[in-house]
């Protein structure tokens, strides 16, 4: 009967969606991007997972009570605190020796230069296992001692290839002309750099060293040879997952992750061209 | 190259050392305690006692999940004569037990300062083939490895060795990634006692164990996680270590089953050692005689469920029974019955000790006939 | 600026950089490479005895895991390309003024720790988790059934964590195509497909090397993903590695493995900058 | 010789190109811009057509939409009298040369060349003589290796020139093709396309916003004006008679004045301004004595004298030169006027060598009756 | 007004800036590149003088010595009479203006402007009088806190301008500071530099490779090829007197003619070529009957008519028009002279508004005596 009715239906010409290329990409993009997020979606929820034991494994219920008692497990606190020590010295360091290779190579033909580029292309694309077991065996071959120490070392050694890298790229896009007109306006080398060149380079500067910072932050597979018993962040994680991770850990990465987002924000608004009027 | 700081000759320390190490040392009213995972009340009341009483500050971390990885990682450091930031840590017998001996990494303990050691622990322990008189080390507590299953997913029981071959428990079959704890298994699979076994012996449990491992059986090896995969539904029948199994019961309402195999389980101890450059040596040594006091040695057993190494503490737990009601009277007299705590005679017959290495040589050799079953 | 100082400038500003790149990257590579040939053990120390059979040992015993980490890099970078490209492609043409918040969404995920991620993965896909668990409750998926441990949960965790790396080279390929160069195709009688294949994909490629050159190595070199995502039939040389010198203490094995490991990637990678330029992939690289 | 077109134009031949009623609405941040208003347009085969107009005036919206790669907002696009209006670009018989070339960066002059044609998948055979001959014509034999980044400004130039003739399009549709090359090349490069043109007879529209380019090659202009055009014409016709105060500023220097009719005498209206000093104006349309006019007058049709003229019969005006620029082939003087306005001046260094007058002098400035353009009437 | 040279020189003052014997070799791939060899030239107080020249031809670098960023590879360079050859930029009083302005991105106009004279420590108060009078100058009031990007093409040129100029300076050297700008600002900028450099009376170096500019802009022009400077003087000396065949063809357009003496009478001599067609040159040094002379003739001094020319006191050739193309304010005419050369001629549409000629015309060029210039002699 319903068959009969339908088909007495006036027919009514069927609008085909049809899926063009920019619709389906579009589509496929957003698909990617949820799957990008879900883990961390899932890590912020369980933050907010009423769980009793020690593991935060099953769904038993909205509290926000972990973030309240988010620096209760001092280990983990102590961890975090090493892991943003680690990676505000070496931005820093591995910021100003990178601008100072970055600088060089954007500027001067120099002997020797060929190497180094060579140098930074290998810390680049070396496996990082490989980076952190040769420090390792270096360390242990002189009889230094594994700790905070070593692992800034480290994070410098494989941020200051980046930093060069992003500092040259903009070095190399500088026109010559603005420090040769410092020059010619009475202004010495010295004075150059500081007043004119460094300010302008200062964006990728601060941009390699953003870079330097993420990438020590995040850095498992270097510091888990080279931290001997000081634990990070990552690996304070990774001995945790043996018994279960407490859910500070979730407040903490989503506190972290809430960071990370705020300062993209913050630079990309800072950074949008302003209108020429 | 690497230079190890030890010598090849096991132990016997020189006749001074003792006294040499312990001269000059000060107490700082802190000690940095390191121990495994499922070792101790999670609110630490025997610690928050002994703060209470000494005034010492105790840190404790449960940080060591394995014995290769926390050498490895505390190697580099004693070997440069610094701190681990560990003044006690709790280091089974095994291979890197000798290393650590070896090395010259662990403090030769003063006996004197161990009143409560001397006056209570079992005997037996004084003479251990890894630590004969106890110069480095004194016990945490003994325990067994044997066989833990989720009666939820098996509902027949598990009794044999053979079960942790069985084809119908593809990929739900967790072992250890620890070469002894492995081979053992494998070897009292084929009827070898590891105590007494010889290279071939190994290599024909290596094969053994391959089987269980190409057949896909083998979910992974693990270390102190495994725990944490049998909890998720990872694995449903896995080596255990026998006290793990009850706590975890304890403690997130799971109704896990431990059983020592037919065919027999295995015994070790694990045991308090001082660093040789701990911090607070007079500190640690304190704590550690403090566990052989008998009310803190029970409390410690009735929650741990591991082998207890002071033999007063069955008495001390029958009392606390005695004192206590209901579900938890009904717990600490099972306690104190349990073989799994204080074995008698007869249980240890059906126990296997593990293989001490005579030489570098032979451990090495065991190394490379099991460590490529956990890897490759 | 006095002549020599002039000549002498470059050399200063790059002496503490270079001087740190040559105490912990190139002086660790030579003394690894020395370790990988001595003998001994972790107790009485090591001495060089030139001790090739250590790279024998360590190829016939791991060969299984070196081909296999390889296998996954290269399985991990095709779908890489193919799951990226659309992603960059749709942003660099269709992105608009959101162009920067499109990639940055796309990196919203990384600011959270590389471990953390992967861990989290394991708790979505754990056997009897949110995702099975409920499954396996309605009874849509047998009781033994599990995705953690395969290969497949492996390379998942692996495209995963690597896929900004591809997106973003490609991006920049992609983004810098005249968009005229792709009407100029269109007017010269291509339809949307030929457009594609004879202009834009052959202008993507160093984009594409790139990001291959970026997302190859860690790939094959990675241990987290699977230690964690994995089981005994998905180890990789990583983990070999990691655990010969972190569990094993077996020095000399390690460095001879992660040197195996490094000249078989190293070689592959400069073979490929040789035919791109060292300048071009860095220049990505910096992206 | 002529390579395509083989069955020449009658000249009665319908149009190549026909915008009736064509145009085309942005949306920019949700505000509608009326890039080109309601263009009708008719563009015979064969011609040269330049669109000229200021930037953002529509020339590129337009060509595009000739091209496809914009439909239309409304209005019907014809190629050879064909509706092509929905038609896709791939499938339009005209070719386009980008302002920046657009060449493909990864195929050599040879391969960016063979593109069309291989796409309509002509003969191998075929595809090697149509290129050579193409090749030659644009003078880039022995280039076809390079690629584009290897080549200069101008040869560039030429490769995407060839790449769009080889194909024998209808009409070659090319936007500010110049536009990037500096003024030696750019002069160059002018007298070679006016030379292909000629010599492929292929219908070109030609979108440029310099002037001295548009009056030079074109057969017709186009000046447009935000999105309308505002005159069509040969150059002469949009040179000497703009039709708005805006054609006469854009195309060449203009000197504008206002004034009223004081009389009207056998088609020529006087204006009158100072003593001795008047405009003659031919009469167009309904002019009549009272009207307000503009009159443009092109700065070399005026004759300066330091003395006073001698006839009657020519537009007078004084004033006091203030400036005196020497530009080789002429001299520009600039006289303020008494009538008002500053006049600019052409005198071509023809036989004197020097100047008619110096800063400070004062001057008669005199011209003909029919070089007044009374504009906008 | 004059700001600078507060005791002004008097004519007899030592020049600004002197050059003398200065070469320049550079290294390229191990290759020795002569970019300026030994050049000698002096350039007085208050002038604008122009170095013009073809790409490549040194004229950047000549600049760069007498700023101070280049060290000669010989010669020596005096400012106000001192040697600077070996002493920095930052200590010469000079400054430039570079063709991307090279404005100092970070800071906004006013600081930009200041910097020079914060270099030298000048007191604030006189630093913010002294911005104050140049911002005005280049009109820029009101503009102070813009960054540079938020300005238009104009306006950061007169930024730059201002950097410069606020210093004082003994010299401004200016590396081509239109290149960057349009057509019509181009213009606009160039009367505007014009304005500022007679205003504040400084001696202006000025770069181009655009004649037109130099013409109209110089008081004097050094014409540089391959690094040598082919000719020195006024634009008009230089355009009407092309020294060498390279000056005559770069700066404008030249119809250059070979011929043989025939004969000498009263300084002038004859070249005959066909029938009743002959060139009249006045003589200049030793020219002598017989010796093979060029002959340069500019286009707009050539009369082109289709009557044969009644006088004979005149050059004439004969041709047929090949080319008619209208420009405007003149219509340019190709003719193929049966003298040998394509001639071209430029007729300025002065009153007639038809062309003289079309093409395939027979016509008769003519043109006085004085505007045949020997080339080189
Ligand atoms: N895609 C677009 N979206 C919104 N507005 C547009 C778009 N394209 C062009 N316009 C606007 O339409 C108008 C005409 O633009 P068009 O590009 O045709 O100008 P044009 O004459 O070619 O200028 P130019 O000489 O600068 O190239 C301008 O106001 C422009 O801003
Ligand atoms: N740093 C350098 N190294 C090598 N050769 C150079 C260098 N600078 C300039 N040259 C060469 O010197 C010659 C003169 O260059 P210069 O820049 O002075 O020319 P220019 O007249 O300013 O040209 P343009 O009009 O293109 O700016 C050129 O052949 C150029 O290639
Ligand atoms: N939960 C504590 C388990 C301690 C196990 N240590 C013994 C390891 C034997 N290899
Ligand atoms: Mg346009
Ligand atoms: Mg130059």
């Amino acid at each position: 009967m319903t068959q009969a009715v339908l088909e007495d239906a006036p027919v009514v010409k069927p609008r085909r969606s049809r899926l063009t290329g920019g619709r389906a990409l579009y589509i496929y993009t957003w698909v990617i991007m949820a799957w990008l997020i879900l883990p961390v979606l899932f890590m912020i929820a369980f933050g907010f997972n009423d769980t009793p034991g020690r593991y935060n494994q099953t769904w038993e219920g909205f509290t926000f009570k972990w973030y309240g008692r988010v620096f209760d497990l001092d280990e983990l606190t102590k961890a975090l605190v090493v892991s943003l020590g680690v990676a505000v010295v070496s931005s820093f360091v591995a910021g100003a020796l990178g601008t100072g290779i970055g600088y060089a190579l954007g500027r001067f033909r120099f002997r020797g230069s060929g190497t180094l580029n060579l140098i930074m292309f290998a810390t680049i694309s070396s496996p990082e296992l490989v980076m952190g077991t040769s420090l390792l065996t270096l360390f242990v071959s002189v009889g230094a001692g594994l700790g905070v120490v070593t692992i800034t070392i480290a994070h410098i050694m494989f941020s200051i290839s980046f930093v060069a890298i992003v500092v040259r790229a903009r070095v190399l896009t500088l026109d010559r002309s603005i420090e040769e007109a410092a020059a010619d306006l009475g202004a010495n080398a010295w004075t150059t750099f500081w007043r004119i060149t460094f300010p302008i380079i200062l964006p990728a500067v601060g941009a390699g060293m953003m870079l330097a910072f993420a990438l020590s932050l995040d850095d498992f597979v270097v510091t888990n040879f080279t931290a001997g018993t000081t634990t990070t962040f990552p690996l304070w994680i990774w001995g945790a997952t043996r018994v279960g991770l407490p859910p500070q850990v979730n407040v903490m990465g989503t506190l972290i992750f809430m960071a990370g987002v705020l300062l993209a924000v913050a630079s990309s608004i800072r950074s949008r061209p302003r209108k020429r009027s | 190259g690497v230079k190890g700081t030890g010598t090849s000759a096991p132990s016997a320390p020189a006749a001074d050392a003792v006294a040499k190490y312990w001269a000059g040392k000060t107490s700082n009213g802190k000690v940095d305690f390191a121990n495994w995972p499922l070792y101790m009340d999670p609110k630490q009341p025997e610690l928050k006692k002994f703060t209470a009483a000494t005034g010492v500050q105790v840190k404790y971390q449960e940080v060591i999940q394995e014995m290769g990885p926390w050498f490895a990682k505390v190697q580099p450091q004693l070997a440069a004569g610094q701190s681990i930031g560990y003044d006690l840590m709790v280091i089974t017998n095994g291979v890197q037990f000798k290393q650590f001996v070896d090395s010259g990494f662990l403090a030769p303990l003063d006996h004197s300062k161990l009143p409560n050691y001397v006056a209570n622990a079992d005997k037996s322990y004084a003479q251990e083939a890894f630590d004969p008189g106890n110069v480095y080390t004194i016990p945490w507590t003994s325990g067994m490895t044997g066989i833990a299953y989720d009666p939820s997913k098996i509902t027949r029981p598990i009794t044999k060795l053979a079960d942790l071959w069985d084809p119908a428990f593809k990929g739900k079959v967790g072992m250890y990634s620890d070469t002894q704890e492995l081979g053992n298994f494998g070897m009292m699979a084929l009827g070898i006692d590891p105590a007494k076994s010889t290279p071939d012996d190994w290599k024909k449990a290596a094969a053994k164990l391959k089987e269980q491992k190409s057949a896909g059986i083998v979910r992974n090896y693990y270390d102190q996680s495994y725990v944490d995969a049998l909890g998720k539904g990872e694995v449903w029948i896995t080596q255990a270590w026998s006290g793990d199994i009850f706590q975890k019961n304890v403690s997130d309402g799971t109704n896990f089953k431990f059983v020592i195999p037919d065919e027999g389980g295995t015994i070790w101890t694990d045991n308090f050692a001082i660093p040789i450059t701990a911090q607070n040596p007079l500190d640690a040594i304190k704590l550690m005689d403090f566990f052989y006091e008998v009310e803190n040695a029970a409390t410690l057993a009735e929650y741990i469920n591991y082998v207890c190494p002071v033999p007063a503490a069955q008495e001390q737990i029958k009392k606390d029974a005695a004192k206590a009601s209901g579900d938890d009277k009904a717990a600490l007299e099972a306690v104190a019955a349990s073989p799994l705590v204080f074995p008698a005679q007869s249980d240890y017959a059906k126990l296997h000790y593990f293989r001490d290495f005579a030489t570098v040589a032979e451990q090495q050799e065991y190394q490379s006939i099991f460590e490529p079953i956990v890897l490759a | 600026m006095s002549w020599s100082r002039r000549v002498l400038a470059p050399y200063l500003l790059v002496l503490p950089g270079g001087l740190w790149l040559l105490l912990f990257f190139v002086i660790p590579m030579v003394t690894m490479l020395s370790l990988s040939l001595q003998q001994g053990d972790i107790v009485n120390g090591y001495v060089f005895t030139g001790h090739w059979q250590t790279y024998v040992d360590a190829i016939s015993n791991y060969r299984v895991q070196l081909v296999r980490s390889l296998i996954y890099g290269a399985i991990t970078t095709i779908l890489l390309i193919v799951i990226a490209f659309p992603v960059a492609y749709w942003i660099a043409f269709y992105g608009g003024r959101r162009k920067p918040t499109y990639l940055f969404l796309l990196l919203l995920p990384f600011f959270v720790s590389f471990v953390l991620r992967t861990i989290s993965w394991r708790q979505i896909l754990t056997d009897d988790g949110i995702l099975l668990g409920s499954l396996k409750q309605i009874h849509l998926l047998p009781d033994n059934f599990h995705i953690l441990g395969t290969p497949a949960a492996v390379i998942g965790g692996l495209v995963y964590n690597f896929l900004p790396f591809m997106v973003l080279p490609v991006y920049v390929a992609l983004e810098r195509i005249d968009p005229r160069v792709v009407e100029a195709a269109r007017d010269l009688y291509s339809n949307p497909a030929a457009a594609f294949t004879k202009v834009i994909l052959p202008l993507a490629l160093p984009g594409v090397f790139a990001g291959v050159l970026m997302t190859f190595v860690p790939a094959s070199s990675d241990y987290v993903n699977s230690a964690v995502l994995g089981s005994p039939e998905t180890t990789m040389i990583g983990q070999v590695i990691q655990s010969q010198f972190l569990v094993s203490s077996n020095y000399p094995m390690a460095s001879a493995l992660s040197f195996t490991l490094m000249a078989v990637l190293l070689f592959g990678v400069f073979s490929y900058a040789r035919v791109l330029g060292t300048e071009d992939v860095m220049k990505v690289a910096a992206r | 010789m002529s390579i395509v077109n083989e069955d020449p134009g009658d000249g009665t031949a319908q149009p190549a190109i026909e915008l009736a009623g064509v145009h085309k609405d942005y949306l920019s941040h949700g505000e509608k811009v009326q890039a080109v208003r309601r263009l009708d347009l008719t563009i015979g085969s064969g011609e040269f057509f330049s669109l000229l107009g200021p930037s953002g005036c529509g020339k590129t919206t337009t060509m595009r939409m000739i091209a496809g790669f914009e439909e239309p907002t409304g209005g019907t696009v014809f190629l050879d009298g064909q509706d092509v209006t929905r038609v896709s670009p791939n499938k339009r018989d005209v070719n386009m040369v980008f302002q920046s070339y657009a060449l493909f960066p990864h195929l050599n002059a040879y391969q960016n060349v063979c593109f069309g044609l291989e796409r309509k998948k002509v003969a191998k055979k075929e595809i090697q003589r149509r290129v050579g001959e193409i090749m030659e014509i644009v003078s880039l034999n022995g280039m076809e290796k390079r690629a584009p980044r290897e080549m200069s400004g101008g040869q560039q130039q030429r490769v995407a020139l060839a790449r769009a003739l080889v194909n024998r399009p209808r009409a070659l549709l090319l936007d500010e093709p110049l536009g990037a090359l500096d003024l030696k090349l750019r002069q160059q490069m002018q007298v070679e396309l006016k030379r292909i043109q000629r010599e492929v007879g292929i219908t070109f529209v030609y979108v440029t916003h310099d002037q001295g380019e548009a009056l030079t090659m074109s057969d017709r202009i186009a000046v447009m004006e935000s999105g309308r055009i505002d005159q069509l014409g040969s150059p002469r016709e949009i040179y000497e008679k703009p039709a708005t105060r805006f054609v006469a500023g854009f195309i060449g220097t203009s000197n504008l004045l206002d004034g009223s009719i004081d009389s009207i005498t056998e088609g020529v209206a006087t204006l009158s301004y100072g003593e001795g000093e008047r405009v003659l104006v031919p009469v167009v349309g309904a002019m009549k004595t009272g009207d307000t006019v503009e009159v443009s007058i092109r700065p070399e049709k005026i004759d300066l004298s330091q003395d006073a003229p001698a006839g009657t019969g020519d537009s007078v005006l004084t004033g006091v030169v203030t400036d005196v620029v020497y530009h080789g082939t002429s001299t520009n003087y600039t006289v303020k006027t008494s009538a008002g306005p500053d006049f600019v001046v052409f005198d071509q260094n023809a036989f004197s060598a020097e100047d008619l007058a110096g800063p400070g002098d004062r001057v008669f400035l005199t011209w003909n009756c029919q070089h007044s353009y009374p504009i906008g009437v």
